[in-house]
């Protein structure tokens, strides 16, 4: 099963609301979503839309097509009708919204504003109304919309909560009514249904910081990031964690290093421009070898750009990010459940490598949903490193903060956990943190830090290598289109065309040997890359040497769909 | 107790002669004097000749970027907030480069101590003007002379600052008793430190210094709670210049609003992974 | 002949003005002088020394040898005792300076405070004395001191010059009584000597910037970049040049962007530290297209680092430095008449293709002195690019900043300047300069954008190629090491092995065929960098499938001598 | 002579009864006032809701980054300062990101204007606290309500910025006048504009605004170049907040002190390699 529900409107219309509502109630059912959604850097009007796609098997990319268009305005379906598929339908209010074609089989007029006044008393249920019709058209089970209603609404009060529950209720039966035969296409929730989570990465990376213990947070508002340090300042209350929104990104990251400096696992995630303004004390934090984890959630560039749309534009920007050279570890999560992982891990090898950790995602990732098994907290190890407790740090009066030693990592004390008095220096320094001058020392320092990237190179994981026997082509990704590549794969195997996949989420330190070995003999190798250059093509090339046969590059601020790598591959062809 | 021995001087780069030497005595006398021990004490710093004096003594130190001192304080206060947090930089680090973080770090009313060493120059990398230099000082970069000068004091009166006061590197135990001051006092303290660079500041010196200050403490009439009044003052600068409190105000601290560290310091607390259980919930 | 002299003392003390003085005299008189200064990041105090190598040929590196030490204090005796050549002179005041180890025949005390006394009246002119003995042990010509010391010390007026040379002559005559015939070494002017000029490559970007019509220059301070915005404030007053010294290196960049916005040719120029603040709105002008020139003065990091010393860590840096991706040059002068070209290269791409440029030098080629032939200003050609007049603007009213082109450049009208409106905009936008959101408004400005490239590809001149018959190794580097690779290159040849020198000053967009052709059918390729992780390697690598077979990397913030690189080659065979 | 048909309004981002509205039209009118065409006139803006303002209608323009519009504005200014520049943008984009640019584009006092749409709060994000927010302002990045409430007519006093006045979106008139007034002024004008955002802050609604708004220029009394009293109005702020002209000086302009642009604007000068051949000279 693999069906497609689009809400689109004006900003400010609800289209969020009835789009997130309607993928909760889905994946609610035992079945698997994938949802994304597509909106303007403005808060009323332009034209928003949402896609929720669900299937009975895991779904990681959006779908192209859309069954069931609900048009909270004209333009939605002036725009989107092209992409609703043969027997499918376009939902919408006839009072509001003149379709000015009549594609008599698709439009289904459902009369939301008056059938929101009539039972709810209030045309603010609309939406609900046309929630409640889409999942009356495929026959799905109201009673889990209706818990799924009760619980977004729940903020509101009791009687916002009726009212939309009624107005849904209306727009249920009205579509039972009006088309409950009519239309092709039925959902049947699973019995019993799997119990999953449906988030996005944004949300997994903030419980990952929550669960690998981030005490501190500091961020200024950028999109895609924001979300993230809204959600750990709401849910971090209960947990005591400090989230502060300073004077601009440069304060951000000073603070984040002073805090982690000062004991606490501390994070900061902002996009491109806001990251732009903490590279130098990335370079800092290299330097002072102080653990901070930054997410870096692309948008698409330069400068400004298209704030609210998606890009993999700063990949090789990240990677040499700061002046000077120091070594980090650069993780770039593939999925929502990825994220997840990616960010405990991030919070771990900052600190047992005493450096910069830095989490790339982007616009989609951050802001689409994905059913996922619920994550096992168990699992999650809290790793810090070399650290000296109160009772070590009062044993060592001549504590020196950057002893030499063979990995590169030096114990770490805390200044005021315990009688050591730690140096921390922004100079190239002496084991005691003091600011040198001569060349021996600087070179043993510079050999003690770059040290760590041995370390580090043993904790990148393996890329996900999914070989397929006489595969004909390998199609490399990073990041977010995992997804989208993974399901063009099994288009490409329905039209006859066997095709590995090789997909990197630990791109630093690179692991140049198993991209080495896992391309061993392939016939061809196709990048696939949400930007215009072909970052990862690059970096693969120079640290293996191997070069691309084909770059499939998208930078229009859009994802890619699994249809779009398709064409693109047949292209050629 | 704690002794001077506890804060040994080490061998310095600054120039002999340097006011950074009476600002260093200063701050070892003033921690003494609050009996604090180097490891309860975080110096933080920022790039400059000013910048280097945590170096200088035994004291938790983090010598920060130029003119990102004061963020960085403020992370490792939250963290940690039993620590007696002191910053020190130069003029250009401070009211320059830093300027942002300054403006906000007085507003935000963090317990803190911020020692500015102002010389009125960019001394390490050798005599441009800085924000705070004279009008009509002529360096490499100001060759017309320095056009706007800032003046810290009446910046700090102006966001309502705590605790707003200057001091002058040529009368240590004056100093070291502002200093102290702004230790103990309970929120931001800014204490600006008239300091003469032997090397490139040939306007400003000791004896230029010495002709014009004088100490506000002794001017009983002078009462540094008015607001305006410390408007006034605060504008005080050629022929006479104030040294002493300027401007204070009891007003809670920042930290006061954090209910995440009432009961102990952030870093003291336990991790715990498993806390996040009810939060899967919501997703479910 | 190869000679050269060491000045060592104290900061403060005075061994610039008796080096430079020295390296003035040894070029006037015809010969070539390679001039290089080691000091500390302090006023006063600590070790700082000089070196002046002196030549009948080109030379463009240091040597490890001193043939006469001017030992201002003791300290400079114990650090550089073991450079001195045998048959070597160690100068020194017997007064002041004790050494502890007789080295009877390399000892020369000249009693330099007495004899300034003496003569000039002070002790102040003792750095004089100094000078002079030394120009008088090698027997050169008195008349070309005294007349670089007039003008040394023209600024401090008559009666100061009249001292300085009084001093110098008296130690000129102590030195040439004393040591007349036992010193083995003597100087002789060329007669007639030809006329060149000795400078710095920062003196010589500063001309070229001047000669090229900056009008507009923000900086900040910071070493090694400090000198460029101190000399254009000082000469640049004559030709109405703006410079000014703002609050941050942000506000630099930005008055920069709006400068050239606005019409007049704008640079700045930092270190690394400063770049890293910058790089948001390199990514703004790469947007916007608007025509900006950066010097990034290399220095070693991470973060403050070494800051008086070299370094080559940030190629990679600048490469991807900013967020999105935008069409940039980059240039590495090779040496100081490299910086001048180079420089007017620079302004004229960035108008050409309206975009920034990036100028990267180091330390060491900012604060060495090399004597050249004079520039030659006829050369200089200021194009503009497609900059429309006041005439043509006035008959644009629709006019369009962002048109599409096929060479993705615009006519550029200027506000103002004409009755054309100007919309330069941060976000993605249209022709017209306003904000867009549709994916193929954005396809197309991307492409438009980076299309530049390709114009910017036919501009980067070959990289310098000097190809030895029979050659048994390429050794390849970039920028400042290019002096020190070349004598290297000689020096093996002296050893019977024979090695061509691939040279790159002309960095991005990197010139893949020419490296590629060049390397072709090469033994053995060697990349040496002033660096700790060999980023043209890195680089070379990912442009061409190069790999290095050997990196010879230096990191310890002091720059390669060519017996040092010969020594490094010689390890492994 | 200019209309405002020389400056004709566009459709925009906005939402629908946003104070945005308002400050367009005010600026429309001020430029017409001011008889200016677009040609003569340079609009430079940072990012945000604000940020958008040139966009929407036809004059030349440089829409910046968040928080960096001063800093253009001064380098087009100086390029050519027979350019008309009026500088937009929004309180986080002026008072927080460009904090510094801020501070010291007051002291510097170059002949520009600049417009703040003060809506208390980050708009184009979605409703953040902004450093302008009421203290206890809750937002989704501030829990426990914001904290510390910068003032920035108390700042341009302090600064003693040239030109410091307040304007209600709210009332074109008036705020078109002042805006009118800030142009007409040499040096450096600040004009903070309360700006409703009907989407993010339900406090300081246009009601709200109204409520307490008083114009200073029916005040007969009062004074806007005593600095003294300027810093007591200044910090008015609560149940009345004093609207129009809080703070006047004349004082030299920063081009004033620039001789390369005395004959003619930087852009206009021929350009000619040969003029460096005396300073090779030195270098022989
Ligand atoms: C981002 C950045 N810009 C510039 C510098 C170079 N720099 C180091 S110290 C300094 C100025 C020093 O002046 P001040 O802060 O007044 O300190 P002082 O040396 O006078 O004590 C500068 C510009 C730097 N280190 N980092
Ligand atoms: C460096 C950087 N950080 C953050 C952002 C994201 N951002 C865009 S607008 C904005 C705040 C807008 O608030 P304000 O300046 O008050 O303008 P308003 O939308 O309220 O008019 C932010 C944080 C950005 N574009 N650049
Ligand atoms: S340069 Fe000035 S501030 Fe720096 S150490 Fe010397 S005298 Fe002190
Ligand atoms: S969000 Fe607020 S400031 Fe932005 S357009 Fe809407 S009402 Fe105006
Ligand atoms: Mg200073
Ligand atoms: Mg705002």
């Amino acid at each position: 099963m693999d069906f497609n529900f689009m809400v689109g409107g004006e900003a400010g219309q609800g289209v969020q609301t009835v789009g997130y509502v309607l993928a909760k109630a889905m994946s609610r059912g035992g079945l698997y979503v994938y949802a994304d959604q597509d909106y303007e850097s403005r808060i009323r009007g332009g034209h928003n839309f949402y896609r929720v796609r669900v299937s009975d098997k895991e779904v990681g990319a959006l779908s192209e097509t859309a069954d069931v268009l609900i048009a909270l305005n004209k333009e939605s379906i002036d725009l989107h009708r092209e992409e609703v598929r043969r027997g499918g339908s376009i939902v919408f209010d006839g009072e509001a919204v003149k379709p000015d074609k009549a594609e008599a089989a698709a439009l289904f007029d459902v009369p939301m504003g008056k059938l929101a006044t009539e039972t709810a008393g209030s045309r603010l249920m609309t939406n609900s109304v046309a929630t409640g019709s889409a999942i009356g058209l495929v026959d799905y089970d109201f009673a889990i919309l209706e818990k799924v209603l009760r619980e977004q609404f729940a903020r509101s009060g009791e009687e916002v909560v009726e009212k939309n529950v009624k107005a849904a209720r209306a727009g249920f039966d009205h579509a039972r009514q009006e088309r409950g035969r009519s239309f092709g296409f039925h959902i049947k929730p699973q019995r019993p249904a799997a119990k999953r989570m449906l988030l996005s990465a944004n949300e997994a990376m903030s419980l990952a910081a929550m669960a690998a213990g981030c005490k501190f947070m500091a961020a200024y508002p950028m999109t895609p990031a924001t979300s993230i340090m809204e959600y750990v300042a709401d849910k971090g209350r209960d947990f005591n964690i400090v989230v502060m929104q300073p004077e601009d990104e440069i304060s951000v990251v000073n603070m984040v290093i002073g805090a982690a400096y000062a004991g606490v696992r501390a994070m900061t995630a902002t996009s491109g421009g806001g990251f732009c303004l903490m590279v130098e004390a990335l370079s800092l934090a290299g330097m002072t070898e102080t653990p901070i984890v930054v997410v870096l959630g692309q948008r698409p560039g330069p400068a400004i750009g298209l704030p609210t749309r998606t890009e993999q534009g700063e990949l090789e920007f990240a990677l040499h990010a700061g002046h000077g050279e120091f070594p980090r570890a650069i993780l770039a999560p593939a999925t929502v459940e990825d994220a997840f992982d990616v960010t405990v891990k991030a919070f771990n090898l900052a600190e047992k490598y005493q450096t910069p950790v830095i989490i790339i995602t982007d616009h989609l990732l951050a802001t689409s949903y994905q059913t996922i098994a619920r994550f096992d907290v168990s699992k999650v190890k809290i790793d810090r490193g070399l650290l000296l407790s109160e009772e070590e740090s009062n044993k060592q009066p001549d504590y020196k903060r950057y002893t030499y030693t063979e990995s590169g990592v030096s114990p770490r004390a805390l200044p005021g956990l315990g009688k050591s008095v730690v140096v921390a220096d922004s100079d190239e320094h002496n084991e005691e943190g003091h600011i040198i001058e001569d060349s021996e020392t600087r070179t043993k320092m510079m050999l003690k830090r770059l040290r760590k990237l041995d370390g580090l190179r043993t904790e990148i994981g393996a890329p996900r290598f999914h070989r397929s026997p006489k595969s004909e082509m390998t199609l490399i990704g990073w990041g977010s289109t995992y997804g989208a590549i993974n399901e063009a794969v099994a288009l490409l195997e329905k039209d006859g065309v066997a095709a590995s996949h090789l997909h990197l989420s630990e791109l630093w330190p690179f692991p140049a040997e198993a991209v080495a070995a896992a391309l061993k003999g392939s016939k061809k190798t196709v990048v696939i890359e949400n930007n215009a250059t072909g970052q990862l093509a690059h970096l693969m090339r120079a640290e293996t040497g191997i070069k691309a046969d084909k770059c499939i590059l998208k930078f229009d601020g859009r994802p890619f769909s699994p249809a779009h790598i398709v064409r693109e591959l047949k292209k050629e062809a | 107790m704690v002794t001077l021995e506890d804060y040994p001087a080490t061998t310095t780069a600054w120039c002999p002669g340097c006011g950074n030497f009476g600002i260093l005595t200063a701050v070892r006398k003033a921690l003494v004097a609050c009996n604090l021990a180097p490891h309860q004490v975080l110096l933080v710093s920022g790039i400059g000749q000013a910048g280097k004096l945590p170096h200088y003594t035994r004291v938790n130190t983090l010598n920060e970027l130029h003119g990102r001192a004061l963020p960085a304080a403020t992370g490792a206060k939250i963290a940690n907030h039993e620590l007696t947090v002191v910053v020190v930089g130069g003029d250009g680090d401070g009211y320059g480069e830093g300027g942002n973080h300054f403006i906000h770090a007085m507003y935000r009313n963090m317990d803190m101590t911020y020692i500015v060493h102002d010389n009125q120059v960019y001394g390490l990398t050798k005599g441009q003007a800085s924000p705070t230099s004279d009008p009509g000082f002529v360096t490499k970069t100001t060759l017309e002379g320095a056009w706007a000068q800032v003046n810290p004091m009446v910046l700090g009166v102006a966001t309502d600052t705590s605790f707003v006061a200057r001091g002058f590197a040529g009368d240590i135990d004056h100093l070291a008793g502002l200093i102290a001051a702004g230790i103990q006092h309970k929120g931001f303290a800014l204490i600006d430190v008239l300091q003469p660079c032997v090397s490139f500041n040939p306007r400003n010196t000791y004896k230029w210094y010495r002709e014009r200050v004088y100490k506000l403490d002794q001017d009983k009439a002078y009462d540094a709670t008015d607001r305006s009044a410390a408007f006034v003052k605060a504008q005080e600068w050629g022929d006479r210049v104030p040294i002493g409190v300027i401007y204070k105000k009891d007003k809670p601290t920042f930290e006061s609003s954090l209910p995440a560290i009432k009961k102990m310091p952030l870093v003291r607390q336990p991790l715990d992974p498993r806390q996040i259980e009810p939060l899967l919930d919501e997703f479910m």
